[in-house]
């Protein structure tokens, strides 16, 4: 299975002169990283895993998802609309695959129905999804069983569609393990080489948007480095080597202050865009942290300035107490917070702690369980995450301060996602809520019932709460801009705040460095620079990053 | 004549000072003589052999000369031996078992040692296959490892080699130690042929078997203590010796067919001494049973009949 | 191949660094005082001895000298070598100093466990098979062969990936594990040869049982050469340690030397300046490493009498 | 001679068994399921599709079967050159992606052993008969040998790459061209090359060094040294003859060290980000996929298996004492 | 007293010991109380392999070793133990049968912890003290001295004291006089005859004919493993009957007697 394209190195890796030499002109090249860890070896969108820019550069899905706005936005469809359990999404005009073939409600409805495939990772959708007809080459017609608003807002913009005259020759198999060389798609970019720690895409001579929408691509050439690691992508980007480092760049805050052509999205803290809400997880299902009381002293105790500022050196921000994202900033009820919120206050924690009951028996400076036995909470994060080692670190000295024995632990990495998935855990750290379309997502994550063996994605606190899983599923089929929407968060933000599942702590930044020497116009807080997600990361150029480069200028 | 040594005195430098190995060593080897060192371990026959020949790193010339066909050795200066090395003293070390390099075939490292010494191996070679001939060995040894050879073989290489260029005086030291009694005798003869051929004029047979050596030296060379004792003929040396030392040596010598029941043999009492810091005077008189008070002043070796020298006080008188 | 009673070449083979023995066995003889004596008058052995014990007491008991842990932050974040942060800060503001000093009793730690560890399974391996020979002596060179053969990082690699490694006492307890088959080839090679020693078998005359001829006759003839030995094998553990820690594969809950320039690298000290954060723990581990080979060359000098002289 | 490879073919053969069992049992028995970690990663929230998905996966990493049949399905695919697929980089085999990165880690090993054994044992050589270079080269050799691969590396990286910025300190080649045989291609692959082949080569160069020094000195103390030099051979020939001995010991060293030798390789490439097998294996750890592992470390382990063969099969030709079958104690 | 019946050594070589080497085969001979036999052989003959069978140190392949009618290689522990107390062995080289790295007198105090553990100290002192003058040793000479301060001689005859110590009524006696001075060896040449004439039963291993002679009252000539001529000392020497013999006798270095004919 030679993913070899035309102008890789030669078997075996060694550089073959096949697909031609010869240098990337600078002034035309975007160097980026940050998105793809390991040598490319995959272009199949359907499966998690594919190189970077293959969903978005190559392929493309049918909505974006505008953060800005919090809406989707039309994109390979010029509209859809719901009529009760019916949606019915149109095409947009003139739409090309890079083979020069159309793009038609076929291949729309033979991407969704790939998720009849049991190994395709959306292949839930069809237990509320239960038919999609072809109206007519730019019509199709989805029939719902279980219309879930949010969650199909998810899927539309989240999944990209794929040419079905390619595809329908592969078996199922094939769907789910080919390396889909030299992808055809709809989008701005070809793939032209790769190798070992690079990915390397060509702009497309005529790309649909160009016309339909006035946006044209201004690299001819994307270098996606591989990410060794983040310290190298850091050499480069001083060095001028690379444009966008997506990495997490700590000591990122002196560089952009000094005199190294180095930017961010804002310039001053917390620097980066957030991306995601890193959270304490609790095991409710064990003592003491069954209990609410406890798991609010243990929310009081942290000192989230001191990771915020002594780990990431700000380029982070604290969350707000209901986790929610900025971007979902409307929809935080600040009545809420601030009856229900917590904040950190050692002396709170103490008091939360004693009032419930909690003594330190044996005055080894730490409280005892109710049923008298020492407690020790072991929090776990997996070794080599260094941040949030340190952070771990953090946490569990606020803790001891209040009297609560927590010992960070550093598992490997493996056994770590065992302990989280099969809820042996004491104390977890996760960030897996992250920047979408919807509250809901968030919600999902947080309150996901039914409570299985083993726990996959959501809800690792195993909290079992009906009523606030039903607002979830109510949610989930409730449109955005519908009064009814903002309550049912307000009710949720409410439970979630009285009864802590998880601890939300603060929000990881979507790490964007740019380097100004070859390229500028840079997304950035600036009043008139471009806004959109300065990201190359999967499922991100879905949410509009796909603009930046559109926006991009190159120094002369 | 062919060696001539004069006063000669060796030390072995150590840390915790020097050892004294040859303290003061006179003698002459006729041309075509073969000489037998003898004496208990560690009176420095050995000392000797290499003195002549090539002083490690460890010993050091204190004294004395030494002259081979009235040329004068320069044995301090190991740079200036090399020229005398191998045509005119040459040595059967010790330790011929490993004397060969191990990973060169024989005929490699004899054409190496040639070719160092600006001499052709071709040209050579019928020579060598021939005295390889002589000791019995065939010519396809030259194609041999060492390791392919037994203990035997390899002394008589060894032996071939240290003569291939006829030098005046070869050093051989206990070359038969140890092998077999038959293979002994074997080697021994051909030490006696080589020089009867005159592959080499003189000889010096350091061995601590004295009847060994009787059977192929024509002198006898006693040594004790880093200084010679007596020196005679052979048959002198077995039937008449004069120095207390060398009769006792002798005396302790059992023979075929000698039995406890009937004859006891005695052995020496005592031990020589160091020679760190050897003492005063006639060093064998701790053991000496004719031991007198001269005996504190040392007794030089004197001739006391024709071609025979011995240190001891009363053997002059 | 090898044949009872006789050894190959092959098997008889030094590490690169490790000396070969000239004689299989430096006859010591009781000669204790003498050793000192000249082990106190080689260079080599005091220097590197005052390298080692220089950094085994800044180890022990810098340290002893504060309340606070290693990993705290105690100081301004990134500072450089001041006053009071002798080698400045991390970027937490941790002190570079107090970690390294706790990561030096780490790597003397894992030097002395893992090389111990090392040299204890070589040896007994080692004496077993060399001095029972025969079947027993067949199955030990045999694993040997295949510990030996097996790349010791990447065995500990797959080890520390599937057990994972929280201490360094456990971490030193794996590198022991794997770093011993020179050891047991090199001292199968000399207890063979010991083992025909007449003295071997007066005391098996004298009723004594294997494992005490071992212990009681064998191996104190090798004491130097198991000394020595010892020595590369604490180098080799403590290089080896650092090697992993780096990769991240060091112990979680202590600092190590190793550890300490997997973060430094890892939070970008190489650009953004911070040479105080990865130079001292690397020129420490040098130093070590560096003074026990020395030590071990003077050694060498000091028991081999042919090489006292030179 | 038949024998001497038969028993060390059977050696390595039964290594080889060792070695593909341990590695075939530890993902087995030890925590971190592959096929868990690929349900985490695609995301499956409805509990209807889990159990399809994992019956798909096992079918997928062959953990479907009884465990003697995997066992000897994982011997049969390995002989047909298939070491299964990776989790982390799903679903490229794990051969190809091994494959792919082989060839760098190559590049900078096979120079850097050879060339450092060869210049170590020459200026070892030397050192031994020179007073002046025993004193300067052979502090620098401990220094060398006794330095971590990593913080060498650390070093040239921060010195001659990002201070000095005279070399790169990232990949196989510039990141602005495509690979073609042009000057500047190769200048540039070369570049990138240099700062970690340097790093391997000096830490090996300063052991072989210190070894050769060591083995020479004993060998100029040889009893067939004496003898040559008491038959008037110029020191040349005796040091020649040292030279060659002292070198056997050093080329089983070579074997010994290999293992090292691979394990300092990849260090190097994750200081330099040089794109080897190291750095797969760095990933193949943090992302645990222990099929990428596992590939990695057969590989590892058949090359040092093949290098300690070939190794073997030089010395039997340069060291006639394992030849006659007849060896003495060494 | 002690008896070998057809006794073979065989040896296996090689890595998988595919190849054999015969060093003994069908020997057989006898030791009897007060009698000194000599085993006399070139190297490699197989002398040390039988002395080790007899000292149980090896076993035979074929045949059987009897010390009064029990097999010894069949004994074990505490059998074997009891064994030793009535033989024991010296052997060749006296620097490498004493361990380098301790004091000579150790081999005494191995002795006692072997066999004597009960004895006091002060009685074994006694002991020994008595033992090492019936070898004609100063205990002030001999004690507390490393191998390397004694000579080879002394330390010979303390390996003869210890070996006293127990009541041996068989003594192994491997080449014990071939690494010594001329001028020693007769010395302990001497003890031993001493020790015959008390009882003692030697068995005599040489390579050196002259000494074969000097005090054994059988001799046994070995060649490669095999006896070639065995019967009393006197006959065997005077009136050698196998050619074996005559040719080893007429290689001998005679004082007094030079060889006659080059022998190739
Ligand atoms: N390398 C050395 N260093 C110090 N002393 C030495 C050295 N070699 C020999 N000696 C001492 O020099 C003296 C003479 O030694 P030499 O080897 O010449 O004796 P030898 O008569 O040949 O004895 P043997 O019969 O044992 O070979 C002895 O006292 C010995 O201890
Ligand atoms: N442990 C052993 N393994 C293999 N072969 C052995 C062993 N011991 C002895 N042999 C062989 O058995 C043969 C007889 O050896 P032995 O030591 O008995 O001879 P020896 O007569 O004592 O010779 P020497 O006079 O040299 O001591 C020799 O060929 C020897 O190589
Ligand atoms: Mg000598
Ligand atoms: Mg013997
Ligand atoms: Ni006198």
């Amino acid at each position: 299975t030679g993913d070899d394209g035309a102008a890789t190195p030669g078997a075996g890796g060694l550089p073959g002169p096949a697909g031609g030499g010869g240098a990337y002109p600078r002034n035309e090249t975007l160097y980026t990283s940050g998105t793809q860890w390991g040598p490319p070896n995959s272009w199949n969108p359907i499966i998690p895993g594919y190189a970077m820019g293959t969903v978005g550069l190559a392929y493309e899905t049918l909505f974006l998802f505008d953060p800005q706005k919090t809406e989707l936005s039309p994109w390979l469809a010029e509209k859809g609309e719901w009529a009760d359990k019916t949606y019915t999404l149109t095409l947009r005009e003139g739409i090309t695959w890079s083979d020069g073939k159309p793009l038609t409600a076929d291949d729309v409805k033979y991407t969704a129905e790939l998720g009849k495939i049991k190994a395709v990772p959306y292949s839930n959708l069809w237990t509320w999804l239960s038919a999609v007809d072809v109206v007519d080459a730019r019509t199709a017609k989805f029939t719902f069983s279980d219309p879930r608003i949010q969650e199909w807002e998810n899927w539309l913009y989240e999944n990209p569609i794929v040419p079905k005259h390619i595809w329908e020759s592969r078996s199922e198999a094939d769907i789910t393990t080919t390396a889909n060389e030299k992808p055809v798609g709809t989008g701005p970019y070809e793939y032209l080489t790769h190798d070992q720690d690079r990915m390397v895409w060509k702009k497309k001579a005529d790309w649909w948007a160009t016309k339909a929408l006035n946006l044209d691509v201004k690299p001819n050439y994307i270098v996606d480095i591989v990410n060794s690691s983040n310290e190298v992508a850091l050499g480069l980007l001083l060095q001028g080597n690379m444009d966008l480092s997506n990495n997490f760049l700590p000591g990122i805050a002196n560089l952009v202050k000094g005199d190294f052509k180095i930017k961010t999205y804002y310039p001053e803290p917390p620097y980066m865009l957030s991306a995601n809400t890193a959270m304490l997880i609790p095991n409710t299902t064990k003592a003491p942290m069954n209990d609410v009381a406890f798991r609010r002293a243990l929310a009081s105790s942290i000192e989230t300035k001191k990771i915020v500022e002594g780990v990431y050196g700000n380029i982070v921000r604290a969350a707000n107490p209901t986790g929610l994202l900025p971007v979902w900033d409307q929809f935080v009820d600040q009545g809420v917070v601030s009856q229900n919120g917590f904040s950190f206050d050692t002396a709170k924690a103490k008091k939360t702690l004693a009032d419930a009951g909690y003594k330190d028996t044996n005055n080894d400076g730490f409280v005892e369980g109710k049923d008298g036995k020492p407690v020790k909470l072991s929090l776990i994060v997996p070794a080599g995450w260094t941040d949030w080692m340190e952070a771990a670190r953090v946490i569990s000295a606020g803790a001891q301060a209040a009297g609560i024995n927590v010992v960070p632990e550093f598992p490997d990495a493996g056994a770590l996602d065992d302990a989280r998935t099969a809820g042996t855990f004491d104390l977890v750290l996760n960030n897996w809520a992250g920047l979408s379309n919807t509250p809901w997502n968030y919600y999902n994550y947080v309150f996901q019932l039914p409570i299985q063996k083993q726990q996959f994605n959501a809800n690792f606190a195993r909290y079992e709460n009906k009523t606030a899983w039903e607002l979830v599923q109510k949610l989930a089929r409730t449109a955005q801009d519908s009064p009814d929407f903002k309550t049912t968060i307000s009710e949720l933000e409410r439970i979630h705040l009285t009864e802590l599942p998880m601890i939300p702590l603060w929000y990881n930044g979507l790490w964007a460095q740019f380097n100004t020497a070859h390229w500028t116009n840079w997304p950035s807080s600036a009043g008139d620079a471009p806004k959109d997600l300065p990201t190359t990361w999967n499922n991100l150029w879905e949410m509009g990053s796909i603009k930046m480069l559109t926006q991009l200028k190159p120094v002369a | 004549m062919t060696l001539q040594v004069d006063d000669l005195r060796v030390c072995y430098r150590t840390l915790m000072g020097e050892v004294r190995a040859l303290d003061g060593v006179s003698f002459t080897v006729a041309d075509g003589e073969i000489m037998g060192v003898v004496g208990e371990s560690g009176c420095g026959k050995s000392t000797l052999g290499k003195s002549l020949v090539r002083l490690d790193n460890r010993m050091k010339h204190v004294g004395g000369t030494v002259t081979v066909d009235g040329e004068p050795l320069p044995i301090a200066d190991d740079r200036a031996m090399n020229r005398f090395r191998f045509t005119s003293v040459s040595i059967i070390p010790q330790y011929a078992m490993s004397a060969l390099n191990p990973t060169r075939r024989i005929g490699r490292l004899v054409a190496d040692l040639l070719d160092a010494h600006g001499m052709s191996y071709a040209a050579t070679r019928p020579e060598l296959v021939r005295r390889l001939a002589l000791v019995g060995l065939p010519e396809t040894v030259l194609d041999s490892y060492p390791i392919e050879l037994s203990g035997g073989m390899k002394q008589r290489v060894v032996l071939v080699l240290s003569t291939l260029r006829d030098p005046a005086l070869l050093v051989a030291d206990e070359v038969t130690s140890a092998l077999d009694v038959s293979t002994q005798r074997a080697v021994a003869q051909t030490l006696v042929e080589f020089r009867d051929r005159g592959y080499v004029r003189g000889m010096l047979v350091v061995t601590h078997d004295i009847s060994l050596v009787y059977q192929i030296a024509d002198t006898i060379m006693v040594m004790y203590a880093g200084r010679l004792a007596e020196k005679a003929p052979s048959d002198v040396v077995v039937t008449e010796p004069l120095h207390p030392y060398t009769q006792l040596l002798i005396g302790a010598l059992p023979e075929v067919g000698a039995r406890f029941s009937e004859r006891r043999l005695t052995g020496i009492p005592g031990r020589p001494p160091g020679l760190r810091n050897p003492p005063q005077g006639c060093r064998f008189r701790a053991r000496c049973p004719l031991a007198f008070d001269k005996c504190a002043e040392q007794p030089p070796f004197v001739e006391v009949a024709e071609n025979h020298q011995v240190a001891c006080w009363k053997a002059g008188s | 191949m090898t044949e009872p009673g006789q050894l190959t070449d092959t098997d008889h083979v030094a590490a690169p660094g490790v000396p070969a023995l000239a004689e299989p066995v430096v006859s010591l003889a009781g000669r204790r005082r003498e050793t000192l004596h000249f082990a106190l008058r080689n260079k080599k052995v005091v220097g590197a001895l005052v390298v080692i014990s220089g950094f085994l007491v800044l180890g022990l008991v810098a340290p002893l000298f504060t309340d606070h842990g290693p990993n705290e932050y105690v100081g301004p974040p990134a500072a450089g070598p001041s006053a009071d942060y002798w080698f400045g800060t991390t970027t937490f503001g941790q002190d570079v100093f107090l970690q390294f000093a706790n990561g030096i009793r780490s790597t003397f730690v894992v030097g002395l466990l893992g090389g111990g560890l090392a040299a204890l399974i070589g040896m007994t391996v080692g004496f077993v098979a060399g001095y029972r020979g025969g079947l027993v002596d067949e199955l030990l060179n045999m694993l040997t062969n295949i510990v030996l053969v097996l790349p010791a990082l990447a065995v500990l690699i797959i080890l520390h990936a599937y057990v994972g490694v929280t201490s360094v006492p456990m971490q030193a307890v794996f590198i022991g594990l794997f770093s011993w088959p020179w050891v047991a080839r090199a001292v199968r090679a000399q207890t063979f040869s010991l083992r025909s020693r007449e003295f071997v078998d007066l005391a098996r005359l004298s009723g004594m049982r294997p494992l005490a001829v071992i212990r009681r006759e064998i191996a104190p003839n090798m004491s130097s050469y198991l000394f020595m030995t010892f020595i590369l094998l604490f180098g080799g553990s403590v290089l080896m340690a650092a090697t992993l820690d780096f990769i991240g594969l060091g112990p979680t809950d202590a600092i190590s030397l190793g550890l300490m320039m997997n973060s430094a690298v890892h939070w970008s000290a190489l650009h953004l300046g911070l040479w105080w954060w990865f130079v001292p723990p690397g020129a420490a581990i040098t130093a070590i490493v560096g003074a026990l080979y020395v030590m071990n060359v003077g050694l060498d000098e000091v028991f081999n009498p042919k090489l006292r002289e030179m | 001679m038949r024998r001497y490879f038969g028993r060390k073919l059977a050696i390595y053969a039964l290594t080889f068994v060792v070695a593909v069992t341990l590695n075939w049992i530890i993902p087995r028995f030890m925590p971190g399921d592959p096929v868990l970690r690929m349900l985490t990663r695609t995301s499956v929230s409805n509990p209807e599709a889990i159990a399809p998905m994992r019956a798909y996966y096992e079918n997928v990493f062959g953990l479907d079967v009884p465990l003697w049949k995997q066992y000897v399905n994982y011997w049969v695919e390995l002989f047909q050159g298939n070491l299964g697929v990776s989790v982390w980089l799903f679903p490229a085999p794990v051969a190809d992606v091994i494959l792919h990165a082989v060839p760098y880690t190559l590049a900078l090993l096979l120079p850097s052993i050879l060339l450092s054994w060869w210049a170590g044992n020459k200026v070892g050589a030397l050192a031994a008969r020179s007073t002046w270079l025993d004193n300067t080269a052979l502090p620098v050799s401990y220094a060398l040998t006794a330095t971590p691969y990593m913080w060498l590396g650390i070093l040239l990286a921060w010195g001659l790459g990002i201070v000095a910025g005279v070399f790169p300190v990232a990949g196989g080649y510039s990141f602005e061209l495509r690979p073609d045989w042009s000057w500047v291609f190769v200048g540039s692959l070369a570049l990138h090359w240099f700062l970690p082949f340097l790093s391997l080569f000096l830490v090996a160069f300063g052991g072989w060094a210190i070894g050769m020094r060591n083995l020479i000195i004993y060998e100029l103390e040889a009893d067939y040294a004496s003898y040559l030099a008491a038959l008037g051979a110029p020191r040349r020939l005796i040091r020649r003859y040292a030279f060659r001995n002292a070198l056997l010991p050093q080329i089983t060293g070579l074997a010994l060290q290999l293992g090292v030798l691979v394990s300092g390789a990849l260090v190097t490439e994750i200081v330099f980000a040089y794109p080897g097998l190291g750095h797969l294996i760095l990933q193949a750890i943090q992302n645990q996929d222990f099929f990428l592992l596992q590939g990695a470390f057969l590989f590892i382990v058949i090359g040092v298996l093949v290098a300690n063969f070939v190794i073997d099969i030089v010395y039997v030709l340069v060291d006639p004492r394992t030849r006659t079958g007849m060896q003495g104690a060494a | 007293m002690l008896r070998l019946d057809q006794v073979s050594k065989t040896f296996r070589l090689g890595a998988f010991g595919n190849r054999e080497l015969t060093a003994v085969k069908d020997v057989s001979l006898s030791v009897d109380p007060g009698e000194v036999v000599s085993l006399i052989g070139e190297s490699g003959s197989g002398k040390t392999t039988i002395g080790r069978m007899v000292l149980g140190l090896a076993s035979p392949t074929k045949g059987r070793v009897t010390f009064d009618g029990v097999q010894v290689s069949g004994l074990r522990g505490r059998a074997l133990h009891g064994y030793h107390r009535r033989v024991q062995g010296v052997f060749q080289d006296p620097f490498s049968t004493f361990n380098p790295v301790f004091k000579a007198d150790r081999v005494f105090a191995l002795v006692r912890d072997g066999f004597f553990g009960s004895v006091p100290a002060a009685q074994w002192r006694q002991r020994v003290e008595t033992a090492l003058h019936g070898v004609r040793l100063e205990p002030a000479d001999v004690l507390d001295k490393y191998p390397h301060q004694l000579s080879g001689g002394q330390l010979q005859r303390m390996l003869i004291a210890r070996a006293l110590l127990l009541d041996i009524r068989l003594l192994v006696a491997d080449e014990i006089i071939s690494m010594l001075d001329a001028s020693t060896r007769v010395d302990v040449l001497n003890l031993l005859g001493e020790l015959k004439s008390s009882g003692l039963g030697v068995l005599f291993v040489t390579h050196d004919l002259a000494l074969g002679t000097y005090i054994s009252d059988r001799t046994v000539i070995l060649r490669a493993g095999e006896v070639v001529e065995a019967g009393p000392t006197e006959t065997v020497f005077t009136n050698p009957s196998h050619e074996y013999t005559r040719n080893l006798l007429a290689a001998v270095p005679h004082l007094h007697r030079r060889w006659d004919e080059p022998v190739k």
